[in-house]
């Protein structure tokens, strides 16, 4: 036994000493804690990038207050343990403020960790409404709108627009397709004017979804919504249209991404999605674009530009509060203005940034248009 | 000449074997294709020179292959020995090792002590499965829904009664006993590798239900603000909170080591190294087969689930995306590289596998294949994992050198 | 009764695949009594070395079928030297090893190569080209089955059928009943069990990649994970059908992809693993070898 | 024609032979006797390559074939009927037959040797249709030693043929196996308990006790032998 607990010694001692955390006083930490590995990675590295191009700016003109932008990326996978020791970890290198966690689920596990070292906290992505409407987060925010707003939009889309009577709702079981697709049911319920016909989960990844597809017909529906992310609305397209379904597909801000287009093919056509309010005119929406596209040469990703919009507003909301203060800060965003790549946005009482919200897009000709 | 032949046939045919997917990337999104070629050379070179690597642990293994498993541990290196012999180096560095312990979470940041805490909950989880896997043979590769069960069980009673930690923890161990009974009595009557499987499929179900049942579970929304342990009376802040459940994880983990010994040197101990031997036998000489299976099955739960207890307050979120089959396999792999049987193994290898992946943050990308590879590496070079279960044996009699041929055949048959 | 048949028919389609897949674990599970964990990341790969092939192939113009033609069988080569590969440096050199040993080694080898293909490749869906084509007769009765599924269902049938021939009558047959059956006795009548384990990941790998490429092209879209989903499910097909025989994986297949498109169809899909793994506890639970598995003789 | 010249092999760590010296020749019938456990199974095994021998060499017709792989040996001419018989339970009579012949490919041949063991063995004949593992212990024996023959060997190794059956079979067993002796020239390395029987057929015995030979001599003198008796013997 005393031979054992002198190797543990050795172990213990070993990894414990390995990587401790160095924080310098001179340094504005933003922290960037989000998926940057696994299977959603595409959503939260664009975050980092955005991160890293207001960080630059600002450090070109000297930094805020005076003081240099570290931004200092932490990768959760979306997974709420390691959320949290994200968020720990950036407590621990004394981060200013921080802008993620990409999913919802992660975030909700985090939070309270922000919360008691009184960190601010604000997601470009994050879209269950709890996180706001609950007040139990007050160092939260978001530029990104609700997914009650976004299930209510796609059902009075498909119901007044597409004049839908009988609507199948569908959903990847997931935290965020399936909050999505409550909330649509409640608005298609409660709207009198139509009534879904389906509520069923499809499970991501299952070899192929023709029994779903066979089901949405046997129901009579005249339109589906669905709640999820890219690779299974394309995969249910795809199904429905091969099975002569011809039927409307609404779907959310997880499909509205080019990546859609291009996996469906011909098959995207047609099919619409509700996402973040165009911005495209804003004259900031550009100068992002610009300098992603010469910092990395590539088309910037998913909620890019949320991301650059919350990294504006925070580092915005210092300058203005003139200090990193927790409460100054908090007071700064709900009160001053700031103009972003989404629009001239502050936040409300809650954490929701006001002026921020969604449009209905369809797929015409391999790209996503607003739609009538 | 002969080895520089096969290193070189070795290396062609990797770069055969790796070229469309090493060197070509097609993106069928961007239309794009892009050629890597030195990739290609990059993997033959190494694939060169890893042949050469492999070929000598290869032959050192055959070499070492002949020792008696039965025997002692390998000898142990001249330092081990002199520290463990001079009580003068061995108190002080005891000593020090539990000074550190103890003061970790004041020596180290909130973060430090926070991932400690996560290992240790592996620890807890490993020293369960190590009961079902290790003790008493029987493969579970859905360890993690017991896990679930505890943390569910915490967070639920928490939201609808306001139970607290100290409530809930004693409670889920019997709820986490009961469900193991419960999906282990119809099961256990299948042998091997049907039981894995079988096992693996209720580990799914309970996920599943959870994700779904949204009305009893909040789906995959989760339950948030669950609270961290108090002490009688206070309520911690965020870092004393941390700080105090690091305490309750020690005791804790204290607690298991200190149950699963006395377990392992027990009557019921000894009837799942029987069983785990030879089930046949062990009916043969009277052990209660179905229920010592169930024991270890209902034990194994019991650690599971309490060990979700504290993962639960510790996140102060759940949800079911934290009890996947990955969590089961990294538990397995836990034990199994740590070495089947063996406490101080399946600690070290938490200790591994949890600390690692943590600190290797910089080189995120690549945790998971290394992680893959070396669990093919250890068990084709150290099977018996990290440190090799030492049982006491009881030297009754000097055993006889001949080993009679029904034996003979018995080991030959395993090869087969 | 329109309904029942559609969702007979997609369970039939999604059963197929299941078995193609299925065939590889229960015939290496037959001759070394090894769960081979990584089979579903062969159908992986086979999958994407088909994406890349086609892809390059595409760039020259040439037409559809062709390039089906040609990527088809470098799919299944490769598919097969990774088998081959994998048994090498993961499985052979534990022969003799503990049971749990090649458990993991095989659950590594998993890991690893989806993190491979992760790394080489990438992390996100890849649209997969319709390489099979559409046949003209099959759109009138596109609503209930096109002709992707079609192609599915009769190449499973076919190689199904040709297996079984195969292990019937051929010389590499017998030595592979042979073998599972005794290893030790075969070795006595002369059968070089290297050369038929290595034959068997071979053969195994191939079904595979040939059921990676049908239903890559079938649902249009592949990424690094699908083949642990897929390999679960077929190894869940194997085992309910009772692991080590062929005619098993086969039945095991389609009644795992029709329990699951009539529990879609007629209950949720909600529950629609559930009721697969529920089925296979049931199953198991009365039939502890399987549908068609041999209760295992108990050495003494 | 076989020769082991101090051979030692084991299990791991364990070992089982030390020093064995046995020489069969040609056409005889040569018979290794010894109590339970004194490594006769084992000599076969490592004869077969079953089992690695750690030093000494195993000779067939004066060439090494000591670390070769067992179907290499099996091909070379030497053919084993191990303990328990280890029928293939599913394939039919004839399918064992077939898997005995596996090394060889004269199909004419193969069908001549499956009559011939089809008139040697009649009832086996009668259950050629039947799986191997329905058979009774008896007849399992006679499909083993059927097989045997059908790989045509030079040398074939038996590993204790009456073990389990009837004296009535032990008898008619041992009665082909002489025949096939005679008939076809084959030489017979036959590994019994049932030292009694053995000895009455065989050429030369040796005795085994804890993996070493301690006797050796012509099997009339080896039944003579007054320690033999007493140990092996019963008398």
């Amino acid at each position: 036994m005393i031979k054992k607990l002198t190797s543990a010694v050795a172990v213990a001692a070993g990894i414990g000493l390995i990587g401790i955390g160095v924080a310098q006083a001179d340094e504005i930490v933003f922290g960037v804690p989000g998926a940057h590995t696994g299977d959603l990675a595409s959503y939260g590295l664009p975050t980092i990038n955005a991160a890293k191009l207001v960080a630059d700016k600002y450090n070109a003109k000297g930094g805020v207050l005076g003081r240099m932008i570290k931004v200092v990326p932490q990768d959760d996978q979306c997974k709420p343990e390691l959320a949290v020791n994200a968020a720990m970890k950036l407590v621990s290198e004394e981060a200013t403020v921080a802008m993620g966690h990409i999913c919802s689920g992660a975030t909700k596990a985090a939070l309270p960790v922000y919360g008691d070292s009184k960190i601010v906290v604000m997601s470009p992505s994050a879209t269950n409404p709890p996180l706001t409407t609950s007040g139990d987060y007050p160092n939260f925010f978001r530029t990104i709108a609700r997914d009650d707003a976004q299930g209510q939009l796609a059902a009075s889309f498909t119901i007044e627009k597409l004049g839908a009577k009988k609507i199948a709702v569908i959903h990847d079981k997931g935290d965020y397709g399936k909050g999505f697709a409550e909330f649509a049911k409640a608005a298609v319920d409660g709207s009198g004017a139509a009534t879904s016909v389906l509520f069923e989960g499809v499970t991501p990844g299952a070899v192929d979804y023709s029994a779903v597809v066979q089901k949405v017909k046997h129901s009579g529906a005249d339109a589906v919504i669905f709640g999820g992310y890219h690779p299974e609305a394309s995969k249910i397209v795809m199904a429905m249209r091969k099975k002569n379904l011809k039927i409307p597909f609404v779907s959310d801000d997880g499909v509205k991404d080019p990546t859609f287009i291009k996996v469906a093919g011909v098959f995207a056509e047609g099919v619409f999605a509700t996402g973040p309010q165009d911005s495209s005119g804003n004259p900031l929406y550009a100068v992002a674009l610009a300098e992603h596209k010469k910092a990395f040469n590539a088309e910037p990703g998913a909620f890019f530009f949320n991301a650059y919009s919350a990294a504006l507003a925070l580092m915005n909301a210092i300058e203005k509060a003139g200090s990193t203060d927790y409460d100054k800060i908090v007071k700064a965003l709900k009160t001053e203005y700031v103009e972003t790549p989404v629009g001239k946005i502050k936040f409300d009482s809650i954490g929701d940034a006001e002026g921020v919200g969604f449009d209905v897009y369809m797929v015409a000709n391999g790209v996503f248009v607003q739609a009538e | 000449m002969q080895d520089l032949k096969k290193s070189l046939l070795t290396a062609a045919w990797f770069m055969f074997l790796t070229f469309p997917i090493m060197v070509i990337r097609v993106n069928t999104v961007e239309d794009t294709i892009e050629w890597r070629w030195h990739n290609l050379a990059l993997v033959g070179i190494s694939a060169f020179i890893l042949s050469y690597v492999w070929r000598y642990f290869m032959v050192r293994r055959e070499r070492g292959g002949g020792k008696p498993q039965t025997d002692a541990a390998p000898p142990t290196p001249a330092w081990v020995s002199i520290v463990i012999e001079d009580k003068r180096i061995l108190y002080p560095l005891l000593a020090a090792f539990t000074g550190f312990v103890a003061s970790f979470p004041f020596l180290f940041s909130m973060y430090q002590t926070n991932i400690m805490i996560s290992a240790m909950v592996f620890v807890m989880l490993g020293l369960g499965l190590n009961i079902v896997v290790g003790l008493a043979g029987l493969l579970d590769l859905g360890f993690v829904a017991f896990y679930a069960v505890g943390a569910y069980s915490y967070a639920l009673l928490n939201e609808h009664f306001g139970l607290g930690f100290w409530v809930v923890l004693p409670l889920s161990a019997i709820l986490g006993t009961f469900v193991g009974v419960l999906l282990g009595f119809p099961v256990l009557r299948l042998r091997g590798d049907y039981l894995a499987i079988v096992t693996l499929g209720f580990g799914e179900i309970i996920r599943l239900v959870l994700e779904n049942w949204g009305a009893f579970t909040h789906g995959p929304s989760g339950i948030a603000n669950i609270p961290r342990p108090g002490f009688l009376w206070i309520e911690f802040g965020l870092k004393d909170g941390i700080t105090f459940m690091y305490y309750v994880m020690i005791a804790l983990v204290l607690f298991t080591i200190l149950v699963v010994t006395r377990l392992k040197y027990s009557r019921i101990g000894r009837a799942w190294l029987a069983l785990r031997e030879d089930e046949i036998a062990c009916q043969a000489m009277g052990i209660d087969k179905t229920k010592t299976k169930l024991m270890a099955f209902a034990l194994g739960a019991t650690w599971a689930s309490m060990a979700g207890v504290v993962f639960a307050a510790k996140t102060s979120f759940v949800n079911p995306a934290s009890f996947t089959f990955m969590e089961s396999a990294i538990i397995l792999s836990i034990v199994v590289l740590g070495g089947m049987g063996s406490t101080l193994g399946v600690i070290c290898g938490a200790m591994i596998l949890i600390l690692l992946p943590e600190h290797l943050r910089a080189f995120a990308e690549y945790r998971m294949i290394i992680f893959g590879a070396t669990m093919v590496l250890f068990m084709v070079f150290r099977p018996q994992g990290l440190i090799r279960d030492r049982r006491r044996k009881h030297t009754l009699k000097k055993p006889d050198d001949t080993p009679v041929s029904g034996d003979a055949g018995k080991v030959v048959d395993a090869h087969g | 009764m329109e309904y029942f048949l559609e969702l007979f028919l997609g369970g039939l389609t999604r059963g197929s695949i299941y078995a193609l897949i299925a065939l590889g674990y229960t015939m290496v599970y037959g001759i070394i009594k090894l769960i081979n964990f990584a089979h579903g990341e062969i159908y992986m790969i086979g999958a994407f070395t088909a994406l890349i092939i086609s892809g390059v192939l595409a760039q020259f113009g040439l037409p559809g079928w062709s390039i089906l033609l040609m990527t088809l069988p470098i799919a299944v080569i490769y598919s097969s030297a990774y088998g081959f590969t994998i048994e090498k440096i993961a499985y052979r050199p534990l022969r003799g090893a503990p049971r749990l040993s090649p458990l993991i080694s095989a659950i590594g080898m998993s890991i690893f190569l989806q993190n491979y293909v992760l790394l080489a490749q990438t992390a996100d869906f890849l649209p997969f080209p319709a390489l099979l084509p559409e046949l003209a007769f099959m759109e009138g009765f596109s609503g209930i089955m096109n002709s992707s599924e079609l192609f599915i269902v009769l190449t499973a049938a076919a190689v199904m059928a040709g297996l079984t021939a195969y292990i019937k009558y051929t010389r590499m047959g017998k030595a592979m009943r042979a073998t599972s059956q005794n290893q030790r006795m075969a070795m006595l009548v002369g059968v070089n069990v290297d050369n038929v384990i290595s034959m068997t990941f071979v053969i195994g790998s191939a079904l595979a990649a040939v059921g990676g490429v049908l239903i890559a092209s079938h649902v249009g879209q592949i990424n690094f994970y699908i083949g642990f989903i897929a390999g679960i499910k077929a190894f869940t097909a194997a085992v309910l059908g009772g692991i080590g025989s062929v005619p098993g994986a086969m039945l095991g297949g389609l009644v795992l992809g029709w329990t699951e498109s009539f529990a879609t169809g007629y209950v949720s899909s909600d529950y629609e693993d559930v009721f697969a793994f529920a089925l296979l506890v049931l199953i198991l639970i009365f039939r502890p070898s399987g549908i068609l598995g041999k209760e295992e003789g108990h050495k003494v | 024609m076989l020769k082991l010249v101090d051979v030692h092999a084991g299990y791991g760590a364990i070992p089982v032979l030390r020093d064995v010296n046995i020489e069969v020749n040609e056409g005889e019938i040569i018979t290794l006797i010894g109590a339970n456990g004194a490594g006769k199974t084992t000599t076969l095994m490592a004869i077969c390559g079953l089992v690695r021998a750690r030093s000494g060499d195993i000779l067939l017709e004066g060439e090494s074939i000591c670390g070769l792989p067992t179907n290499r040996i099996v091909e070379m001419g030497v053919c084993q009927v191990p303990e328990g018989r280890l029928i293939f339970p599913d394939l039919t009579v004839t399918e064992n037959l077939d898997m005995g012949a596996f090394m060889r490919r004269d199909r004419k041949g193969i069908h001549e040797d499956a009559e011939y063991v089809f008139n040697l063995f009649p009832i086996l004949a009668d259950r050629r249709h039947q799986a191997g593992g329905t058979l009774s212990g008896g007849e399992q024996q006679m499909l083993a030693i059927s097989r045997a023959i059908m790989a045509r060997p030079r040398l074939l190794l038996l590993d204790e043929p009456s073990l389990g059956l009837a004296p009535l079979v032990i008898r008619q067993i041992f009665d082909i196996i002489v025949k096939i002796n005679r008939e076809s020239g084959t030489t017979i390395f036959l590994v019994e308990q049932n030292a009694n029987q053995a000895l009455k057929i065989a050429n030369r015995g040796y005795v085994m006790e804890n993996g070493v030979i301690t006797v050796t001599d012509a099997a009339d003198r080896l039944l003579a032998n007054e320690d033999v008796k007493k140990a092996y013997l019963g008398i």
